[in-house]
């Protein structure tokens, strides 16, 4: 007789037994109801939540109002960001179906896949999380939190317009990189708490990698404050009305390779390839995240992707006029979003073309080249104040020029990814060959 | 009254984690109590519109100096763990020094007088930036040359104990 | 499991004595049998001290089929499917190595048809085997991109293996005396479409992956084998080609045809850091692909008509004697040691793998790289452990 | 140079070492004796005009008919390019030979792998531990009279 092993009855004890009855007989009541009259009902209970509002307004706290839309924001910065990541994910697969020649997801949702990523989401929510034995618990279980958390908060000092933000503190800048530099702790307990030799390696990497590039990402932003004086991002991007040539990033030729420095920094600080090593998937399996699966494991992919367009939108407002329009129309949060993509497309664009870097070339990279580069340029951008101010028409005639001429250098690049881009479709048939062509209906 | 509560919740997360900090043997846990502290620190700063002193203290503490504690407490956790119980000794010792500390921190409290001054919030960055290298140039400056030595400390403890023999590709790197 | 001696329990740090130098505790880290990088089941036990390699013993036999014990019990030409399995990407080659040695021991002739096909399709699986080695070492440094690239060339050869023989990977194609059956009609045109197509993509390859900055950082320097190392470890193929050895069977001893066709034999010049390093055993793949084009070209020109098989008994004996043939696989030069006592399967067949060889060089090379080196050597050996453990 | 000069060469060095030679036939070896090994190893490697810097294969064959394990060691020379072979017969019940790491550090593994499947102990080896075999399995699985173990570790097997 074969013996084929039984699964244990599952017993629930205690409170978690009571709160699971409880809820299927209430449920079991309340929700058919709902659905007969869903919608009286969910028009009352927006009348009632107004109407306290305005009551408990008037009479009790003048605040109220601004609590409930400050709370209103919130939740939407949040939907935001969950969006973003969504949508981030979808397209990192859709666009490296596109550099590999093939197509990428396509069958969840009718057109070109676009409910993978929640359907992945749905995946992972009822996948089982494991716990390692002899993890850390609570360590285990507080990590992806402390990574999620403040990705999510750094939004909210980003300002998408003028008027777009949900509090313009004047170190909005500064506030950003520290959420940003939160984030390391998140992974490293991540890494410590799942008792593994290998996901220690990653959190070791995570660490190294992710302090010490954050003080070339710093630095090259303080090239842009020394530009303009203020550490508030909204001043900061108002400081760039006007068309194309009066972005930050033409301003003085330092702060042109700011940009570039402030970019490699940021592409490490969230760990996108060419610096993925805390997850180095053929070195180190999954890095810190290896022990982690189900719903936690989101966490942290969610984390990733949020840190990507926040640090992509800090390079926007900061170097390439924001909410600023290049060609002198209104500047909406449109411009700010399309700029923002452009750049996390770029992320994208990287990881599926290079390699990934040692532990030792990530170390030397940072302090040997980009640490004095980038303190070259914060020198420079600050120097750059006493030729580019109206007493001396000298040198401020020399600085203009020399500011019209990055804003050229800048068309050129434009213009030659445009020249990339209709070359790649003129001939793709020759690129990407026949057999691609017979086999791929959609390429 | 908001900020009131917001204010006890910032305090009463300090306080706890300060004691677990003393109370936990798990020494990565303590490192972590001890973010827990420096963030809800730094909430409080925020709470007294010092903006800029709150960021600062996340992007400097939180994120580079415990970041590095927690490095070194993770590799050297086997070595230390069994130091962390106090002996016989040890504990008369710190029943001394806690309470003539205790006794200074009450005195200190009580004696201290409370102006309910209005915190004047203003764009404070501009106004640090000048002050420190204004009239606080000297202090600014003695701070830098500390840390550069601290640094070079640092870097002579952590050389290379001797160049790693035979690394016929390239000389040691020792990470 | 003889356990590898760590260093003492490092004794705590006692009151008063202060550390001269921070002592750091090694790791024992197991890259096991389960491994991204470990291409198959190959099992290192690597001694860490931080991320540097101190000490590296590969522990192999996990996919251990005992093929040669099989091989005393199975006639000679039942045994044509199990040499398939030994180096699963170039299943091609290994018949070629079987069948050549039988037919030397019994002195059997293969029409020259027989034979210009039989180098055709070897050559077609060098490709398709180097193919897979550089899309695979793409990964493991890092790079997705390659992979899907040498993939999509490969699914057309494998298209010209199905057109032929049926099976795309384990063919048994190559039998005892010419091959399984002519080619259907029309594939020397496929496989001369394929040919033009194929060389102007080896340059994509190039500038994906061979001068790219980021993957010469990663692999220059590493894993340095000089050549008198490799002869003395027994490393063969690629890899003591790339260390600037300049030996190649089918120069050297050349076997079915291939002193007919003129091609060169690539070797590594040391053209980025120093020679016998990751890169040149890769970049020698990437040459060696041209130079099978060559052949291939050469070989459809010199095709000529005629059966493909001579008449061979099912049951076969042949006559008592030892002989002991090599062939120039993708990886190395795979050797049959045959010996027959006159019965109607082999006595004792030994079967030489070149990965076999290839990896004992590992504990060699490993110590003083870091975690990340070790991927690139593995990746740069080029290991499949189908031979390695037969 | 061919296999009958490189026998004579041999016999010229070394005479006693040599038992059988045979130069004509698909396999032209030598037969040396087991104390002999190491040093005709040598002077096969180092030799100007032989060199055989390569060794490709060391096969341990059973020879239960005639009591003894033959172990043939393949040579080519990358540099000459000629290729010979030697073979060593050892009794059967004992195994014992001299390992000729030294002379070709590629000897190691096969040598591991002939006392994994075959039960030749050798010498002087630096590691010889089974290679792929666990290393707790009864038996060496390649002898002619090897009976397969019924049951290893828990695991049952139907003969």
């Amino acid at each position: 007789m074969t013996y084929i092993p039984q699964r244990p009855p599952v017993q629930y004890k205690g409170l978690s037994l009571v709160i699971a009855r409880l809820a299927t007989w209430l449920g079991g009541i309340v929700i058919p109801l709902l659905l007969q009259l869903a919608w009286p009902v969910f028009i009352a209970a927006i009348v009632v939540i107004v109407a306290f509002v305005w009551v408990v307004g008037r009479f009790i706290n003048p605040l109220l109002p601004w609590i409930v839309r400050d709370f209103i924001v919130v939740v939407g910065l949040l939907a935001f960001a969950c969006i973003v990541a969504i949508i981030g994910i979808w397209g990192e697969r859709k666009v490296a179906g596109r550099i590999q020649s093939r197509l990428g997801p396509m069958r969840t949702g009718v057109w070109h896949g676009w409910a993978q990523s929640l359907a992945d989401g749905l995946k992972f929510v009822q996948k089982e999380d494991l716990i390692p034995r002899e993890a850390d618990g609570p360590l285990f279980r507080l990590a992806p939190y402390i990574a999620l958390v403040p990705a999510f908060c750094a939004y909210l000092a980003l300002p998408f317009g003028v008027g777009w933000v949900f509090r313009d503190a004047d170190v909005s800048l500064l506030f950003v990189l520290a959420m940003l530099a939160i984030e390391v702790l998140g992974v490293i307990m991540g890494g410590w708490a799942s008792n593994s030799k290998w996901s220690l390696y990653g959190a070791m990497r995570e660490g190294c990698q992710l302090v010490s590039y954050e003080i070339p990402m710093g630095l090259s932003l303080l090239a842009a404050v020394a530009a303009t004086g203020s550490v508030s991002l909204v001043q900061l991007g108002e400081a760039q009305s006007g068309g194309w040539f009066s972005w930050l990033i033409f301003r003085n030729p330092f702060l042109f390779f700011a940009f570039f420095t402030y970019y490699v920094a940021s592409l490490a600080s969230c760990k996108r390839s060419p610096f993925d090593l805390p997850e180095g998937e053929s070195e180190l399996v999954a890095g810190f995240h290896t022990e982690y699966s189900g719903f936690r494991f989101v966490m942290f992919f969610f984390a990733e992707y949020v840190a990507m367009f926040a640090v992509s939108a800090l390079a926007t407002i900061i170097f390439l006029g924001g909410w600023h329009s290049p060609v002198g129309g209104p500047s909406t949060p449109l411009w700010f979003l399309i700029k923002s993509t452009f750049l996390v497309w770029v992320q994208m664009w990287i990881r599926w073309t290079l390699p990934r870097i040692r532990i030792d070339q990530v170390m030397h990279a940072c302090v040997k080249y980009l640490l004095p580069f980038t303190l070259l340029l914060f020198l420079g951008s600050s120097l750059w104040q006493l030729i580019d101010n109206p007493t001396h028409p000298v040198f401020e005639g020399f600085a203009h020029l020399l500011h019209y001429g990055l804003g050229v250098i800048g068309l050129l690049l434009l213009g030659l990814y445009f020249a990339g881009m209709v070359y790649g479709y003129w001939n793709r048939n020759r690129l990407v060959g026949q057999m691609a062509r017979k086999h791929l209906p959609g390429a | 009254m908001l900020e009131t509560v917001i204010f006890f919740l910032f305090a009463a997360v300090a306080v706890v984690a300060g004691l677990a900090i003393l109370l936990s043997t798990n020494i990565v846990r303590m490192a972590y109590w001890l973010i827990a502290m420096l963030i809800s620190v730094a909430g409080l700063y925020f709470l007294m519109g010092a903006y800029f002193l709150g960021v600062i203290q996340i992007l400097v503490y939180v994120g580079g100096v415990a970041v590095l504690l927690v490095f070194g407490v993770m590799l050297t956790s086997r070595q230390l763990a069994p130091r962390l119980r106090p002996g016989p000794g040890e504990a008369l010792w710190l029943v001394v020094v806690a309470t003539v500390l205790l006794i200074g921190l009450i005195l200190s409290v009580t004696h201290a007088r409370f102006d309910q001054g209005a915190i004047v919030a203003s764009n404070s960055v501009a106004e640090i930036g000048h002050s420190l290298l204004g009239d606080f140039l000297g202090p600014f400056e003695l701070a830098s040359v500390l840390l550069l030595v601290a640094l070079l400390g640092a870097a002579y403890l952590a050389r290379p104990k001797a160049p790693v023999q035979g690394a016929q590709q390239r000389k040691g790197t020792a990470i | 499991m003889k356990e590898i001696e760590l260093h003492s329990q490092p004794d705590l740090l006692h009151d008063g004595e202060v550390p001269s130098d921070i002592r750091t505790e090694e790791i024992m880290l197991n890259m096991g049998p389960q491994h991204p990088s470990t291409h198959g089941v190959l099992r290192v036990v690597l001694q860490t001290d931080g991320e540097l390699v101190l000490k590296a013993t590969p522990y192999i036999g996990y996919l251990h089929r005992c093929a040669e014990k099989i091989a005393e019990k199975v006639t000679y030409r039942q045994f044509t499917p199990y040499t398939d399995r030994l180096d699963y990407l170039s299943a091609m080659n290994n018949n070629l190595g079987y069948a050549l040695a039988v037919e030397k021991l019994g002195g059997i002739e293969v029409p020259p048809r027989a034979d210009y096909l039989r180098v055709i399709f070897a050559e077609l699986n060098r490709i398709a085997s180097h193919l897979v080695a550089i899309g695979s070492y793409g990964l493991d440094m890092g790079a997705y991109t390659p992979l899907v690239y040498s993939f999509r060339e490969r699914e057309w050869i494998m298209d010209l293996f199905e057109a032929a023989c049926g099976a795309r990977l384990t063919c048994s194609y190559i039998t005892i005396g010419g091959i399984r059956e002519d080619v259907p009609e029309g594939w020397v045109q496929q496989c001369r479409e394929f040919l033009d197509y194929f060389e102007s993509k080896i340059a994509d390859y190039n500038n994906l992956l061979s001068y790219n900055h980021i993957f010469v950082n990663r692999t220059a320097n590493v894993g340095i084998c000089p050549a008198d190392l490799a002869v003395a470890y027994g490393l063969t193929g690629p890899c003591l080609r790339g260390s600037g050895v300049a030996w190649d069977l089918r120069k050297a001893t050349p076997y079915c045809r291939y002193n007919e066709f003129d091609f060169d034999i690539p070797v590594g010049q040391g053209a980025n850091g120093t020679l016998g390093d990751c890169w040149d055993r890769y970049f020698v793949r990437v040459l060696e692909m041209v130079q099978s084009v060559r052949i291939i070209r050469q070989a459809l020109d010199k095709l000529t008509e005629g059966p493909v098989q001579t008449k061979v008994p099912r049951i076969m004996k042949l006559p008592a004697g030892v002989v002991y043939y090599e062939v120039e696989n993708p990886r190395g030069q795979l050797g049959f040691h045959l010996v027959s006592d006159g019965g109607t399967s082999p006595y004792r067949l030994k079967i030489r793998g070149p990965s076999f060889c290839n990896l004992s060089v590992l504990p060699v090379l490993a110590p003083n790289c870091l975690l990340a080196d070790i991927a690139a050597l593995i990746g740069s050996i080029d290991v499949v452990m189908g031979e390695v453990d037969r | 140079m061919t296999p009958l000069e490189i026998i004579e060469l041999l016999k010229k060095h070394d005479a006693d070492s040599v038992v059988v030679a045979v130069a004509d036939g698909p396999y032209p070896h030598v037969v040396i004796t087991a104390e002999k090994l190491v040093k005709v190893a040598d002077f096969l490697k180092t030799e100007p005009r032989l060199r055989f810097d390569l060794l490709r294969c060391i096969s341990a064959v059973d020879w239960p008919a005639k009591n003894s394990i033959e172990l043939a060691y393949d040579l080519i020379s990358t540099s000459l390019g000629h290729a010979f072979a030697f073979k060593v017969l050892l009794d059967r019940a004992d195994p014992q030979v001299e390992s000729v790491g030294g002379v070709w550090p590629a000897a190691q593994w096969h040598e591991r792998e002939a006392f994994d499947l075959m039960g030749v102990t050798f010498l002087h080896h630096p590691d010889l531990r089974r290679i792929l075999m666990p290393e707790d399995w009864p038996g060496h699985p390649l002898r002619k009279d090897y009976q397969d173990v019924a049951e290893y570790r828990g695991l049952k097997f139907k003969p």
